[in-house]
């Protein structure tokens, strides 16, 4: 292999249909409402670690939609599962058991971002 | 043939009773040895010293009169029942001992056979009457009597439940219903046997009616021994399906009340203290009652009960179920006859979930850039709205308004955001993850030189007073603190004549036993009506963070059902002190909804 | 596929090329890259079409590499075409067909441009007047090279000796057609076929006897993009989208490539070489890479021209396989061969595609 | 004798318009170019938002048209200004000279084929939102293989400057979730993507069914326009859009499409405009006198608009401007004569 000083960039389009599905199977079995998100964002507008972090279930919804769930699992990790999402949530969905079950569902990196 | 069995002081009869009791006891023994292993080390220590704390030791007594032989709380809670448990219970009790009293006056030297003292009347013939022996009669028969009608209001019970005030009751298992029936044959049968044996061995006014029934009319005397043999196969069913029913919660109790006042917590599931408490679970059924998610008929099986019953059976499924589920209110452990701990019961197997399928570490590291505290003012009284607070403008507002009309001068700790108090984490099943924010923040409180730290949230109010040990500051509950600066004559208020009705947030009643601060308070700013339970018996608002799986569309019939108990007496206003039942009642309110300082501060005395 | 669906939309985007008379410009790069590209056409065209087709040493670039990695202002370029345009109109002629997709991008543009704000017109006019004394006139028609092969594709057609059809099965080969992005992208209405489904080089490869293959990727840009290639940071990026080319029509186990810019055939061809030295994967039978051509190689292929004199030699991907299933016959002794008839010296080949 | 009245387009709004003013007391003469009325109507299979059934609205209404001259297979060749009337020539040799004409020229169905980038009859499986009706309502489902992922794309011609549409089409949001929630049930199995710029759901039930759709159907909603769609080697289709929300480009393989093709200008609606002289809208529709407090009237005397003539509607919509069109063309007709 000859070395060019460049190389080909790993392609950076979503690929949805290679999504594991199984797993936000399982995640939708836990919690049905998971697919009830309308991307409004409130819940990242009133996140309480969303003052200190870049904290956004909005995006990690999307993302385990999206089999992009690795770029977005270390958010998680800040939640303190206070439940404000899910108070200001205007479909209702039960944001707090959506993040423990998505922490039983999905494993996240080793490395942590 | 008298004389021999009165001679022998045997007969074959016994043995299905000996077999029963043997059972029962060494299953108890190895039970109580198995719980005590499992104590953790601190535990057990803690445990056996306060066998010998005097202080304990007459509680114990104390409660184990009340609770197992008279069982004062069902009393008070419902006299019928009262009546039933303790007559039974109570009886039971007096006729073991008044029959060993007997044996020890008469034939003290049969008094090693553990079935004579049962059996005292098969084996002894009345020589001549005394009047101590009548005296014995009596009493023997007396409490038979009495046990014989709690039976009755048993099985009336069993069949009417709602003639004994119950609306809903526990479905029995098969071993629950062996031992039940066994239960209810065991007194019959013992009053026939004696009746039987009466014209030999003597009676009373029970058993001297009966001997002349059947030797006159019923029966060849022939078949006394058949009935000696039914009620010794009764004794000896009921004890040996004993442990794996509801009825183990008799020896249990003995065990748990001790366990209890010696304050044990909850560490694991089923074992050490808990096991103790799922032996004395009676399955009663209050905590069906109790439940608010009972409002919907498919949440029944949800009740502490079958969370009980599913943790014996070692069934992961449906005890996680209603573990998650659970609102963690604690009415069903403030109503329950043996205290049970079904949060902490809950929470523990929460706790073990979590710890063994949550994938995703917590990581709060983003806490240390958190900068100090300001400067706090002479009166050092630091105030923490906390998270539901902020989506509630109305509650930090009117606290501060309230605190600038008295005068108090304050800072906010959380002007910017707060960290979270840690309590839905725990809640959760995250303990270590919610002592860093509990560290955290008592770091920042600490260093903050505060004296008061004043919270307006019931859900923080309740962890800062029980997990955060705080060194030299004074947590108070916005409801303690306005109260006492309306005693202390600094707030001024005046009465607006308005019929309020104050909703018991869980954790600030249950769980901190606050229930008269608020309510001092509202009397002087209005006309307090009361609810139709209240206090401990406040019904959750449905929105709690204690329930993980709850959904909003099944968390609606639970606030309406909450809304109903609150409006019984058409208040004007309803009036919580807790950010997340405000914004729960808010949204199907019939009346006015508002925040104990929201009243207040609409209610300051201008100066 | 429906193929009459197509054929409804080319029915929508024609042109009525003229027939004679023709101003012909270069391109900057085609030069090196394909020297004999623009050769060949205008011996087709010439001596073959029998077509008037004037060039003049004097043209220059018209300055769309420059403009387009931002290294002149808008002006500046616009005014070279300006001068383009004096050339023209000092010739005496009014049709002008560029070799070039990017000029031809660039002059749809500017002609554009200029219809949308005369006063930019005027302006160039007087900036060119003031460089050059020139004045000028917009052409009557502007085309690219390609819509004139296209044109006369059937009269090609009629000269063919060759067709593009594998010799040995009978079966028509199967083409993949890549269009420059600026050949329709920015005005569909400029060029044959649309946007969407260009029929410039299809028609060829259609009147030629071959099978046009329509793979998913087949809208995307070679992978050139001035400032991917020209930036060497970049690089990877454009590879990358080559790459992406590739791998789609992979499934389709197409012969050749058909390509009409400068950059494309270049770009094709060059980077299966770097794609096969880095993933050591190649896209051709055997070991042997994709051909990639201009159309003016396969015109010249078709009408029995000599391979190499065809310039197919300066290509990294070996044209031989292809030459076989079209039953051209070729002596690989020439191959290397300069024009003088010497053996120039043969290249280093090499690791992972085969180059005869 | 009852005044004639011509009433030029036999859809749900020509002929909701004509029962009433038949039932005020005239003589409305409806004219409709295809061979049936109806309109798009009778195409359609089921309605938003409870997927009741299209035929069921118009059934009625096609049963009660007594008293109401209508010709099918009939255009209008000229209209003429005569004194305080119109004088209407038709395709058929008649004509009428009436005191009010209502236009009830509806909508075109947008060409999905214009959007060449999807690929509409070229590639087999890109259907549009007017076929799917077809094979709903007739049950001949096109012979697709295996269809395991369907997706729906919102806006096509509508929002588009360079479609030539820039409106809203209002009605296709709300009809793709409801046949999103139609194919669901016929293939169970299959993911269902939607494709959307933005979701408007307007109109009263119209966010249950969205609701219904994420929760009970499992439909998965993109948001983001498609942008390409290509064929692979078998045949199924490769699409390509960004995922707006995530801010990432997308790509999918789809063995359906179904493009939502948006409601554009009637071609009718510029000859018509020329022949009474009025000048339509910007956006090709025809443009009422205020789009607020006067729907139905024209700057022109005489001359009426009902339904999607002016613009998007739904049929409720479509309706009453119908029924309010009557009104105002009976108002018209009993002021006094200047």
């Amino acid at each position: 292999m000859i070395d060019f000083g460049y190389g080909l960039t790993p392609s950076a389009t979503l690929k949805i249909e290679k999504v594991d599905n199984p797993l936000f199977a399982e995640l939708h079995r836990l919690e049905p409402d998971v697919t009830k998100c309308i991307a409004c964002g409130s819940c990242t507008a009133s996140c309480s670690a969303g003052v200190f972090t870049e904290m956004s279930l909005r995006r990690v919804i999307l993302s385990l939609q999206r089999g992009r769930e690795k770029e977005t699992l270390p958010m998680l990790q800040h939640c303190m599962l206070c439940g404000k999402c899910q108070l200001v949530c205007p479909r209702g969905i039960n944001t707090r058991h959506l993040i423990l079950s998505i922490g039983k569902v999905y494993k996240m990196e080793d490395k942590a971002l | 043939m008298m004389k021999e069995r009165i001679l022998a002081a045997y007969d074959p009869f016994v043995l299905p009773f000996v077999f029963g009791m043997t059972f029962v006891l060494a299953y108890c023994l190895v039970a109580l040895v198995k719980v005590l292993i499992q104590l953790k080390p601190a535990d057990r220590q803690k445990f056996f010293l306060s066998l010998i704390t005097p202080a304990t030791i007459v509680k114990n007594i104390r409660d184990l009169f009340c609770d197992c032989l008279f069982h004062v709380k069902l009393w008070k809670r419902n006299k019928v029942l009262g009546y039933m448990h303790s007559s039974i219970a109570f009886g039971w009790f007096m006729i073991i001992l008044l029959g060993h009293v007997e044996t020890v006056l008469y034939i003290p030297e049969r008094l090693h056979k553990l079935y004579y003292p049962i059996f005292f009347r098969y084996f002894m013939e009345v020589k001549g009457e005394t009047l101590q022996g009548s005296f014995f009669f009596f009493l023997m028969d007396f409490f038979l009597l009495v046990i014989l009608s709690g039976i009755t209001i048993a099985i009336i019970k069993r069949f009417r439940s709602r003639i004994v005030g119950m609306r809903r009751t526990t479905k029995l298992t098969l071993t629950d219903r062996i031992g039940l029936y066994s239960l209810w044959a065991i007194f019959p049968l013992r009053w026939i046997a004696e009746g039987f044996t009466a014209g030999v061995a003597g009676g009373s006014f029970m058993t001297i009616p009966i001997n002349w029934l059947l030797h006159n009319f019923m029966s060849k005397p022939e078949n006394f021994t058949a009935a000696w043999w039914a009620y010794s196969i009764a004794l000896g069913t009921f004890m040996t399906v004993l442990p794996f029913t509801r009825y183990m919660h008799i020896p249990a109790e003995i065990l748990l009340i001790p366990m209890r006042n010696a304050g044990l917590p909850v560490r694991h599931t089923r074992k050490g203290f808990a096991l103790a408490m799922l032996y004395s679970c009676p399955s009663c059924g209050v905590c069906i009652d109790a439940c608010p998610m009972g409002v919907q008929k498919k949440n029944v099986q949800d009740a502490t009960v079958y969370m009980v019953r599913n943790l014996k059976r070692r069934n992961p499924k449906r005890s996680l179920e209603i573990a998650e589920k659970c609102l963690m209110c604690g009415k069903c452990a403030a109503l329950c006859q043996v205290q049970m701990d079904a949060c902490g019961l809950r929470l523990a197997y929460r706790t073990s979930h979590e710890k063994e399928h949550n994938r995703i570490p917590a990581d709060f590291g983003y806490l240390e850039a958190v900068d100090p505290l300001p400067q706090l003012g002479e009166q050092k009284v630091l105030y923490y709205a906390g998270c539901m607070s902020s989506l509630t403008p109305v509650i930090s507002r009117s606290v501060q308004q309230v605190l600038k009309a008295a005068g108090v001068d304050y800072e906010l700790m959380d002007k910017d955001g707060s960290i979270c108090c840690g309590r839905p984490l725990m809640l959760s099943g995250r303990q270590e993850e919610a002592r860093k924010l509990i560290e955290k923040n008592r770091q920042l409180i600490e260093e903050s030189g505060a004296r008061i730290l004043l919270v307006s949230c019931a859900i923080c109010y309740r962890i800062f007073k029980e997990q955060y040990d705080l060194i030299g500051v004074e947590v108070m509950h916005y409801t303690e603190y306005f109260n006492r600066l309306i005693k202390e004559g600094r707030l001024h208020v005046r009465n607006g004549h308005q019929t309020l009705v104050y909703h018991d947030p869980c954790d600030l009643g249950r769980g901190c036993g606050i229930y008269d601060a608020p309510r001092q308070a509202l009397r002087a700013v209005g006309q307090l009506v009361p609810a139709a339970k209240e206090r401990e018996e406040s019904i959750c608002c449905g929105g709690s963070v204690g329930s993980l799986t709850l959904r909003y569309e099944d968390r609606e019939p639970i606030t309406r059902g909450a809304l109903d108990n609150l409006t019984a007496n058409n208040p004007e206003q309803i009036v919580t002190a807790c950010p997340l039942c405000l914004k729960t009642f808010s949204r199907f309110a019939p009346v006015p909804v508002a925040d104990f300082a929201e009243v207040l501060a609409q209610n300051l005395e201008q100066a | 596929m429906i193929y009459q669906g197509k054929q409804r939309i080319w029915s929508e985007y024609q042109k009525e090329i003229p027939t004679d008379h023709w101003f012909y410009v270069r391109s900057c790069i085609r030069q090196s890259f394909f020297p004999a590209s623009e050769k060949t056409f205008l011996e087709i065209l010439r001596n073959r079409l029998g077509k008037d087709v004037y060039e003049t040493p004097h043209h220059t670039t018209c300055g769309g590499i420059a403009y387009h990695s931002e290294a002149i202002p808008q002006e500046t370029m616009m005014t070279i075409i300006a001068r383009q345009f004096a050339l023209m109109t000092e010739a005496g002629y009014e049709n002008y067909v560029c070799s070039c997709i990017t000029s031809f991008g660039l002059y749809s543009e500017v002609i554009e441009d200029w219809r949308e704000f005369p006063e930019l017109l005027a302006k160039i006019r007087e900036n060119l007047w003031k460089a050059t004394k020139r004045e000028f006139r917009i052409p009557t028609y502007l085309a690219h090279a390609s819509d004139l092969i296209y044109k006369f594709r059937n009269e090609i057609a009629e000269q063919a000796k060759f067709r593009l059809v594998n010799q040995k099965t009978g079966r028509p080969l199967r083409v993949v057609e890549h269009i420059g992005c600026h050949y329709a992208k920015m005005f569909p209405s400029k060029g044959v076929g649309g946007a969407e489904y260009p029929y410039v080089l299809a028609g060829m490869v259609e009147s030629w006897g071959g099978e046009v293959i329509d793979y998913p990727e087949r809208r995307h840009c070679c992978g050139f993009g001035f400032r991917q290639y020209l930036v060497r940071a970049n690089r990877g990026y454009s590879v990358s989208n080559t790459h992406k080319k590739f791998e789609s029509m992979e499934p389709f186990e197409p012969d050749m490539i058909i390509t009409n810019c400068p950059g494309c055939p270049y770009f094709l061809d060059r980077w299966q070489y770097v794609i096969a030295e880095q993933t050591g994967k190649t896209y051709g039978k055997d070991g042997y890479g994709i051909p990639v051509f201009t159309y003016e190689e396969v015109a010249g292929l078709v009408l029995g021209y000599d391979p190499w004199d065809l310039g197919l030699q300066t290509h990294q991907v070996a044209v031989e396989p292809l030459l076989d299933k079209m039953g051209i016959p070729y002596n690989p002794e020439d191959k290397y061969k300069g024009l003088d008839g010497k053996q120039l010296q043969r290249p280093e080949f090499p690791m992972n595609i085969k180059c005869c | 004798m009852s005044q004639n009245i011509v009433v030029i387009g036999g859809g749900p709004a020509g002929i909701e318009a004509s029962r009433r003013l038949r039932d005020l007391g005239y003589t409305p003469i409806l004219i409709e170019k295809e061979p049936v009325l109806g309109g798009h109507l009778a195409r359609w299979d089921r309605l938003f938002p409870d997927g009741v059934e299209a035929r069921k609205v118009l059934e009625p209404m096609l049963a009660d048209l007594d008293g109401i001259k209508y010709f099918t297979d009939t255009e209008v060749s000229s209209i003429n200004r005569l004194k305080d009337t119109w004088v209407v020539k038709l395709s058929n040799g008649l004509s009428a000279q009436v005191r009010a004409v209502l236009l009830t020229t509806g909508f075109d169905l947008f060409k999905a084929e214009k959007k060449e980038e999807y690929g509409y009859g070229i590639y087999e499986r890109v259907i549009t939102n007017a076929d799917l009706e077809d094979w709903f309502k007739s049950g001949a489902a096109p012979q697709f293989d295996d269809v395991k992922v369907i997706g729906f794309v919102h806006c096509v011609g509508s929002r588009d400057e360079k479609a030539g549409n820039r409106q809203c089409s209002k009605v296709c949001c709300v009809t793709a979730v409801k046949q999103a929630c139609e194919i669901k049930e016929r293939f169970p199995e299959a993911t269902v993507y939607c494709f959307y710029m933005d979701l408007r759901m307007f109109g009263r039930k119209y966010e249950d069914l969205y609701l219904k759709a994420q929760k009970e159907c499992g439909i998965r909603f993109v948001r983001g326009r498609v942008s390409e769609v290509s064929e692979d080697i078998d045949g199924h289709l490769f699409v390509k859009a960004e995922d707006t929300l995530f801010g990432k480009p997308l790509k999918i393989k789809m063995d359906m499409l179904v493009l939502m093709a948006g409601m554009a200008p009637a071609a009718s609606t510029a000859e018509l405009a020329r022949m009474v002289n009025v000048l339509p809208g910007e956006d090709g529709f025809f443009l009422p006198h205020s789009l607020i407090d006067s729907p139905c009237t024209c700057a022109r005397e005489g001359i009426f608009y009902a339904g999607t003539a002016t613009g998007p509607k739904t049929i409720p919509e479509t309706l009453s401007e119908a029924a309010s069109a009557a009104l105002a063309i009976d108002r018209y007709l009993k002021s006094p004569q200047k």
